[in-house]
């Protein structure tokens, strides 16, 4: 027989019903049933298949230690694996259904691997698949079948849909779980005016009172704790939300599921949300949650915790079955037996404890339960359902000598209860062993941690609703500033007759099959095979058997499994010592973490301030860290990367360019001492740069290697403007700062981001100075007035007025070249007025690919090259150093390998066979020696008008271009599958006077 | 002198999304154009020399302490850094006068965009993109802090029941989007 | 998540912070010998207990901090603005 | 040694598993030995397999503090790859693959070592030119390596985020005999083949001080007694500056920080290479053969003895694996874990003498040192034995920062929590 709904009682809404589907059939539940409880009712027994030898599973609990009903819920995008049927709230319109097995959980081929499971032990695996005569080969053939049947549900193929908030909360004092203890502590604090917040992972408040028929202060336990809940006002009480991990300075992570519950699928609102909360204090009421007992097929579906068949009942008014025999250790299972005898369940108590607590067993037998002291479960009989069970009494010798089958639908089984510490073992603190009670309880607390109710091992409720005023009433004193006096909290305890510590029943003369782990199979044999290979130690023998590694992480199993490996081992179980609690204590979905950076918000994107005037223009964009940067400026739409570049850098040279340069880092340096610093900091000398002049500088890191490097301008005596690469803007910022606060304090310097400040377009060519002074409103930029490095200011006529600019006589081209820089706002004036002139003189806007093919053929460096690993001669800028003043790097910069003749050094490349080309990576090899590490390597390449037309790279190569006067030496790029010849030059064949840039444009 | 181009042009018409309730949005965002900003830095034997000196320019009694700002005719100085003010207006201002001895002057009227949230539900928008408690107990009217936003540095400045988002101007559109993508579930308004 | 006690802004994330290293080491004069250079760049105490080292309220009040931290409990002792003039004018 | 094969687990189903020997025991430590290696994880045990099979060495002991493999061998994210471009760190790495390829026979220990492909990610043209040079130098030195295209990769792994990124994914540079191996298989076959050959494995031995007489160190001091030795390697990781004090090495160019990892629910196959990706952010990510996905990002940031990590980590790892595999959303993390990575100035490691005569030091591994266990444990016993370095680890000495020749995989630069 199978579980059924009773007519009447439970904390369901009967006018509420809810229709969903269980693999494609349609059933129906209420509102305030879970998954689990409503496939109950609905006669359902197998919805599950375990992970190694797919056994038929049902419920076995009605919590989040569930190890059986493992399902998938949701179709498509919203497919959502390894839900636990207890933890999912029914909806209107879930789809769930089961998973790893085929066709279905009620028939599964994957069944056959129970037959072989007496090969299939622990670790077997180890010890095959391994094939003959080496390699991996014969390995990876049989992986791939094991990687099918293994896993348990199959994600979704398609992005998340849903998205989810990251949300930062503060309080007072945090209280996680809503049980007698919980509300007690939330509502005393509140009363005394603490800011605090609840929470709880039930989708209802109450804890173990929902699923207990227990009356608190003479009214129901559920009626009790929705008064205390409503009573709460002024606390912020989440509920759906778990408490998953504490973290240092008592930080804990929340998960609140909004909108995967009934009633709330609205859009906007995200689907879940994953809570940063950083309270004062923090009281954890987490409770206990009950153990199973090892014994013979304790795994088919209709065992379950005895707790649990009791809130089926009286929480969700479903009765697992129509005969249940209750097996336990302690006198919490009477309460249950007899609930279930109140719903005219044939109900039988086995109490192992020789003498059964008096009162109790006669409560028990008054409403019809058949009450046996000293006997314990020793065999489940059933294959895809219980029918018996088989029991006996424990002998002298260990072990149980069977008597009879007594027949069942359900089995309810408690070996006691273990408090739920997890979160307080995040921060590492051990749990201690208490053996009268045979549970751990909390260890060391950490200052602002307190505990309350049952997850301290204080069983009653009246207790717990004590001990949770105590611990408020501490952290209220706490708080108050006022040394806490410690309150007198309840001691642990409760029980009148002692629990008899029960954790395996063994035959003399048969080994049973007996689950401690039921999700990844792991049996009491599995364990003390383990103990026996020597895989001795509790971290050891989890490993070997993967006990506590399924989803559950061990809620259930992990204390009997260690009892059973204590007993093998003949030591004590706090002698053998338990495995490391770690976050998250229940699982959290992935996009929860992610929050909104999802695709294009997974970084903020950095727009110039003439982002706009070139978008709308059409360009192409590209990505320089943060920043978009034009990649180039199709003349019309459709033009390729490489026409488009060859066209604009064409125009630089021949008439007239614009690129946008605002992304490079530009440092405000201000002070009396300002000049000293930017000589510790940068190789050359900057102490006699004159005012309104602007000077190129390279900095080292400590150890000598090239750092970054760029243009400083002096617009003061005490101020200068130092601008850096894009990419090491905030690195150069943060370095200064380093120095300034931490290594030269007497400095009197301050420094400030300008970045974002001045919009900045560099204008190079022949005709460069007729298009800027063609929209000059004032200001002289003659070779006299403005010489090269020189800076003047002066206004630009645009559209609605006049805007002030600075313009500065820099070439990273080799051109005639002008940086005009314009406030932020007055930049995409700027833009326009510049580019309306420049292309009136025959010239265009080019981007970051023209801008590197002009300066691979001035030689410049840039990041390519500057790649944390080359020095200033390695670049070809050894002559920049200063020899009169000390500066950052130049100690280490001597060390011997740094200053070797023979190292890389920079160098221009040109194909020998004409019209060959070759990519940047490919390594540079001497002839017939096309291996090893070669003697250098290409950083750049581009096509080269300007240098005879062909193709060029620019690169290292062992002991600088002189070093290979004559010789050729092959361009290796194997990942390309090509090989190419090269000649190799200086770097520095264009201009290498610099008259373009410095005098009068001597042609055009 | 010519109008100032907006980091937000394109993007900021005005228009409702997300469900608003009976009561109107539960969050208003608007862009709120700066005409002067001022970074005065005091040498730290000078600190209270500068802070008098910027507290002249804004037209206040005293330069506020760390946390805090104030506001006078000269626009609003909020204390940013240790040794820094930032001098915030509407309305064009003079170069702060200060003693090159005290310490420097430095003009940073275009670095930045102000993005105002306001409206009931602005703390709980606020807590979903700040590490900060912004309820008003702790962030009182005229507080300021530097935090940072989705992996941005900006600076919150409480004013008129909402707050005040500096954001470096080429992260302006950026932080608009976020807000925008993370106030849509409490329905909201583009003023 | 340490929450690290900035003097100027309060207790704050440490995802505000940029983490700079150990405070202790001292770095010689630009042009001391290479073997002092070496020394300071390259060779660490990195102890297991209370370690001083350097915090950057980079997303904050731009301060550096030296913190006291336990490396292995991570609890937080004390912080100080790193800048001694500075830390004198706001004391 | 008991064979490990398919009979073999027949007949353990037909005998109840009751004719298993043990791997290893527990035995009590000897007086002196001729080598001591400190530390039982991955590196130390190989070291000691080593010592005794190629180089006859067979009085050796380990001592571990803990429970051997319970440190970083237990905890990292399995990843194997030889893909290294600077000298030194590009021979050493593919010597240890060429190890792994056989791994499994020479230990008969199944180590899982399944060859399924590293796929690292590429964002920029510029990045891809950068990695470009250092796939070239790998195929220059007879490594594997290619580069796929969009279009190669759309087909491969079709559930990637191609369109929708905040960076477009221009392609992915791929080392095909590199992936993942099941780490504890790897120290558990170390141990027992070690244990076969005679030696000691003396597990919750913590060394807490050394022995001298003269000049050299004679021995080592530990929670079960003081234990005398001609030659003394230390393997401990982590934990590497706290024994080089105490024996006299003074600092280390090493931080030790704490490197977090995650498991996420068993799945079917979901992924089926290692994918990974840097630049941009840092995130690597495979599938367990039980199902679970696997994977980790960058470290926490600071200094750290702690194994166990904060939830900014969790945000920024995660949010990168959102970035390429959006269709992970609602998959769940069942746990994270954290070790103690010991990262060196230039992210590259120490198998060296030192200057204590006797005193050999294995250091610095950072991110990496799981790949490198069958190389290390092979190189370090040879420089143990022969007092002299291995062709292989010729390159990984202590003294190269002074020389000015850093292998700096990344350029970062003498800044450990950017290696
Ligand atoms: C989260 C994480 C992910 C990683 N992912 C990868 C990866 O994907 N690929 C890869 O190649 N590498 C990876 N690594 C790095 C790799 O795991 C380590 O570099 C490598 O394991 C270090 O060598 P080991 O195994 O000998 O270290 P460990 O296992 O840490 O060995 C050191 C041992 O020394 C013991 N010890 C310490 N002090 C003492 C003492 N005083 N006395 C006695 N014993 C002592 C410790 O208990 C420990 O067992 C990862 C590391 C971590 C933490
Ligand atoms: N008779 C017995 O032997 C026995 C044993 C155990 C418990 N109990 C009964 O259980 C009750 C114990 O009261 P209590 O308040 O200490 O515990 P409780 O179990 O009633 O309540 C704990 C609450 O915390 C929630 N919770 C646990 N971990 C959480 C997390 N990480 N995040 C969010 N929520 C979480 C649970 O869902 C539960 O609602 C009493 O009624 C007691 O009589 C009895
Ligand atoms: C490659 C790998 C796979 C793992 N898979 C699982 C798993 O499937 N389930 C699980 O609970 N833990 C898994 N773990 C984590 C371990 O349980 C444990 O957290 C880790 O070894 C660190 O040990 P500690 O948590 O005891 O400190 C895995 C660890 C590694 C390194
Ligand atoms: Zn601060």
């Amino acid at each position: 027989m199978t579980g059924f709904r009773l007519p009447d009682g439970g904390l369901i809404d009967r006018t509420r019903p809810v229709t969903f589907t269980w693999d494609g059939r349609q059933l129906r539940g209420f509102a305030g049933d879970t998954l689990a409880s409503a496939l109950m009712a609905s006669g359902e027994r197998v919805l599950a298949r375990s992970f190694k030898y797919h056994r038929p599973r049902g419920v076995m609990s009605a919590g989040v230690e569930e190890g059986g009903a493992l399902v998938t819920v949701g179709t498509g995008a919203r497919r959502t694996p390894n839900l636990k049927a207890t933890e999912v709230e029914l909806a209107p319109g879930l789809a769930a259904s089961g998973q790893n097995a085929w066709p279905n959980v009620r028939f599964d081929l994957g069944g056959v691997n129970d037959l072989f499971s007496r090969f299939l032990a622990a670790g077997f695996y180890y010890k095959t698949f391994m094939g003959l005569g080496g390699g991996t080969r014969q390995w990876m053939f049989f992986e791939r079948f094991i990687r099918r049947a293994a896993g348990m549900g199959t994600p979704a193929r398609e992005p998340d849909p849903d998205r989810y908030d990251v949300v930062h909360d503060f309080c007072d004092l945090l209280v996680i779980g809503a049980g007698p203890a919980g509300l007690a502590a939330a509502g005393l604090a509140a009363e005394r005016g603490l800011d605090v917040m609840l929470v709880e992972q039930d989708f209802a408040l109450g804890g173990a009172l929902l699923g207990s028929a227990e009356r608190v202060e003479d009214k129901p336990g559920a009626a009790w704790a929705a008064e205390r809940a409503a009573a709460l006002e002024g606390v912020r009480v989440l509920t759906r939300t778990t408490a998953f991990g504490l973290y240092d300075g008592n930080v804990v992570g929340l998960y609140e599921r909004v909108c995967d519950h009934p009633g709330d699928t609205d859009p906007a609102r995200p689907r879940g949300n994953l809570r940063i909360v950083r309270p004062a204090r923090i009281i954890l009421a987490s409770g206990a949650i009950e153990r199973p007992v090892a014994f013979g097929n304790n795994d088919r579906p209709g065992v379950m915790l005895a707790g649990a068949a009791a809130a089926y009942l009286n929480r969700f008014a479903v009765a697992p079955g129509r005969r249940a025999v209750i097996a336990g250790n302690g006198d919490s299972v009477y309460a249950d037996a007899m609930a279930l005898a109140g719903a005219r369940v044939e109900t039988m108590l086995l109490d192992a404890r020789e003498m059964a607590p008096p009162e109790l067993a006669e409560a028990a037998a008054g409403v019809g339960v058949e009450v046996h002291s000293g006997y314990v479960p020793v065999e489940a009989a059933g294959r895809n359902g219980v029918t018996g069970l088989a029991i006996g009494r424990p002998a002298r010798d260990g072990h149980v000598r069977l008597e009879r089958t007594v027949p069942c639908d359900v089995i309810g089984v408690s070996g006691g209860w273990s408090p739920a510490v997890h979160l307080l073992g995040h921060r590492g603190a051990r749990p201690v062993w208490h053996a009268e009670m045979a549970c751990f309880l909390p260890g060391r607390l950490y200052d602002g941690v307190a505990v309350a109710g049952s997850v301290a091992g204080v069983w009653r409720t009246e207790d717990c609703v004590a001990h949770g005023r105590a611990a408020a009433a501490e952290a209220v004193e706490a708080l108050s500033g006022r040394r806490p006096k410690a309150p007198e909290a309840p001691a642990p305890g409760g029980w009148d007759t002692p629990i008899l510590p029960l954790w395996e029943v063994t035959l003399k003369h048969r080994k049973l099959k007996s689950f401690i782990d039921p999700q990844n199979d792991v049996t009491s044999a599995d364990v003390r095979l383990a103990a026996r290979e020597g895989y001795d130690s509790p971290e050891h023998m989890k490993r070997y058997t993967t006990l506590g590694m399924a989803p559950d992480q061990g809620k259930v199993g992990n204390v009997v499994g260690l009892a059973v490996l204590a007993e093998a081992l003949d030591r004590t179980i706090p002698q053998t010592g338990l495995t490391t609690f770690r976050p998250p204590y229940t699982p959290v979905p992935l996009g929860a973490f992610a929050g909104r950076a999802r695709d294009r918000h997974w970084q903020a994107e950095r727009q110039t301030p003439m982002h706009k005037a070139q978008d709308d223009a059409g360009a192409v964009w590209t990505d320089a860290g943060l920043w978009k940067r034009a990649w180039y400026h199709p003349a019309q739409p459709g033009e390729s990367l490489e026409d488009a570049y060859v066209r604009e850098a064409a125009a630089v040279r021949e008439t007239v360019g614009m690129v946008d340069v605002s992304t490079l880092g530009k440092i405000a340096v201000q002070g009396p001492d300002a000049a000293e610093f930017l000589n510790r900091v940068y190789v050359n000398g900057f102490a006699k740069l004159p005012v309104m002049k602007c000077r190129y500088g390279v900095m080292l890191r400590d150890d000598g290697i090239v750092f970054d490097d760029g243009v400083t301008w002096r617009l003061g005596e005490d101020e200068f403007m130092a601008t850096t690469t894009t990419a090491n803007a905030a690195a150069a910022m943060a370095w200064f700062e380093t120095l300034l606060q931490t290594r030269w304090p007497e400095l009197r310097v301050h420094v400030a981001s300008l970045t974002d400040q001045w919009g900045g377009a560099a204008v190079a060519g022949p005709r460069a100075r007729a298009a800027i002074e063609a929209a000059l409103a004032e200001g002289d930029i003659s070779n006299e007035a403005l010489p090269f490095m020189g800076i003047v200011r002066a206004k630009l006529r645009v559209r609605d007025g006049e805007i002030p600019v600075m313009i500065a006589r820099i070439s990273f081209s080799g051109e005639l070249a002008f940086e005009v820089y314009a406030r932020s706002g007055h930049a995409p004036a700027m833009w326009r007025a510049l580019l309306a002139q420049a292309k009136a003189q025959g010239g265009t806007a080019y981007g970051v690919e023209a801008l590197g093919a002009l300066r691979i053929e001035k030689g410049h460096v840039t990041g390519a090259e500057l790649d944390g690993r080359v020095t200033l001669e390695d670049s070809g800028l050894g002559r920049m150093a200063s020899k009169t003043k000390p500066f950052i790097g130049m100690a280490l910069a001597k060390r011997p390998d740094l200053a070797r003749e023979d190292r890389p050094r920079l160098a221009h490349f040109h194909p020998v066979t004409e019209g060959e080309r070759f990519s940047v990576g490919a390594i540079v090899c001497e002839e017939g020696k096309v291996a090893g590490h070669g003697i250098g390597w290409l950083t750049g390449v581009t096509a080269a008008p300007a240098l005879g037309g062909g193709w060029l790279g620019i690169g290292f190569v062992r002991g600088g271009p002189q070093a290979w006067e004559g010789r050729t030496v092959v361009l290796a790029d194997p990942v390309r599958g090509r090989e190419t010849r090269a000649r190799v030059a200086s770097p520095h064949q264009l201009d290498p006077e610099g008259e373009r840039m410095k005098g009068e444009p001597t042609h055009a | 002198m010519p109008e100032r181009a907006s980091p937000l042009e394109g993007h900021d018409a005005p228009r409702r999304f997300g469900p608003t309730g009976p009561d109107g949005p539960g969050v208003r965002l608007s862009e709120r154009r700066l005409a002067s900003v001022w970074l005065i830095a005091a040498w730290p034997d000078r600190l209270a020399a500068a802070g008098a000196a910027a507290a002249k320019a804004a037209g206040v009694e005293a330069a506020p302490g760390p946390g805090a700002s104030a506001t006078g005719e000269g626009g609003t100085l909020m204390r940013v850094e240790p040794l820094k003010w930032l001098l915030i207006g509407e309305a064009e201002t003079a170069r702060p006068g200060l003693d090159p001895a005290d310490g420097t002057v430095l003009e940073l009227g275009h670095a930045r965009t102000v993005l105002h949230v306001a409206g009931p539900r602005a703390v709980e928008l606020m807590a979903r993109l700040v590490p900060l408690d912004l309820r008003p107990a702790k962030f009182p009217e005229g507080a300021v802090a530097g935090t940072v936003l989705h992996h941005v540095g900006v600076t919150i400045l409480a004013r008129d029941g909402g707050f005040d988002l500096l954001v470096l101007r080429s992260f302006g559109l950026a932080v608009w989007e976020t807000l925008i993508d993370t106030a849509a579930q409490f329905g909201a308004e583009i003023a | 998540m340490l929450r690290i006690p900035c003097p100027f802004c309060g207790p704050r994330d440490e995802t505000e912070f940029s983490y700079e290293g150990d405070a202790s080491v001292t770095y010689p004069a630009l042009d001391a010998p290479e073997e002092d250079w070496f020394e300071a760049v390259f060779l660490r105490d990195n102890p297991r207990g209370p370690h001083t080292e350097l915090w950057h309220h980079a997303n904050g009040c731009r301060a550096f901090l030296v913190v006291e931290r336990d490396t292995l409990s991570h609890e937080i002792r004390s912080a100080r603005l790193a800048h001694g003039p500075t830390r004198e004018a706001l004391e | 040694m008991q064979r490990y094969n398919l009979l073999s687990v027949i007949c353990g189903g037909l005998t109840g598993q009751k004719h298993w020997q043990r791997v290893w025991g527990h035995p009590e430590p000897k007086p002196h030995y001729d080598v001591v290696i400190v530390g039982g994880g991955g590196h130390g045990l190989a070291t000691a397999y080593y010592l005794a099979k190629e180089h006859k060495v067979r009085n050796v002991a380990v001592l571990e503090k803990g429970w051997l493999g319970g440190g970083n061998a237990g905890r990292n994210t399995t990843i194997v790859r030889s893909n290294y471009m600077i000298e030194g760190n590009t021979e050493f790495y593919e010597h240890s693959m060429k190890l792994w390829e056989n791994l499994s026979h020479d230990l008969n220990y199944n180590v899982m070592f399944s060859q399924r492909a590293h796929v690292n990610l590429v964002f920029s043209p510029a990045q891809r030119d950068a990695m470009a040079r250092r796939y070239n130098i790998m195929r220059l030195n007879g490594i594997d390596g290619e580069f796929w295209d969009r279009d190669t990769l759309r087909r491969r792994i079709p559930h990637l985020n191609h369109d929708h990124g905040r960076f477009p994914i221009l392609g992915a540079y791929v080392q095909p005999r590199a992936g993942t191996a099941r780490h504890d298989a790897v120290n558990w076959g170390y141990a027992r083949a070690a244990t076969a050959l005679g030696v000691d494995i003396i597990q919750g031995c913590e060394v807490t001080g050394f022995i001298r007489k003269g000049g050299a160190l004679t021995g080592v001091e530990t929670s079960k007694g003081e234990i005398l030795a001609d030659r003394i390697g230390l393997a401990v990781a982590g934990s590497s500056s706290l024994m080089a004090h105490k024996a006299g090495l003074g600092k280390l160019p090493i931080e030790s920080h704490v490197l977090q990892a995650y498991v996420s629910e068993p799945l079917k196959p979901v992924v089926d290479q290692v994918i990974v990706f840097g630049g941009v952010g840092h995130f690597y990510i495979s599938q367990s053969d039980k199902g679970g996905l696997i994977f980790g990002g960058d470290l926490d940031h600071y200094n750290s003895y702690a194994q166990k990590g904060n939830l900014p980590v969790y945000e920024h790892v995660i949010a990168a694996c959102m970035q390429v595999l959006p269709c992970l959303g609602r998959v769940r993390v069942l746990r994270q874990w954290a070790g103690l990575v010991d990262m060196s100035m230039d992210g590259s490691p120490f198998i060296t003498k030192t200057e204590i005569p006797g005193l050999y030091l294995n250091a610095g591994w950072c991110y990496g040192g799981f790949k490198a266990t069958p190389a290390s444990g092979h190189t370090f016993a040879h420089t143990i034995a022969r007092d002299a370095p291995h062709p292989a680890n010729a390159g990984l000495t202590l003294s190269r920062y002074r020389e000015g020749r850093q292998i700096d995989e990344s350029g970062r630069g003498p800044v450990p929590k950017l290696h």
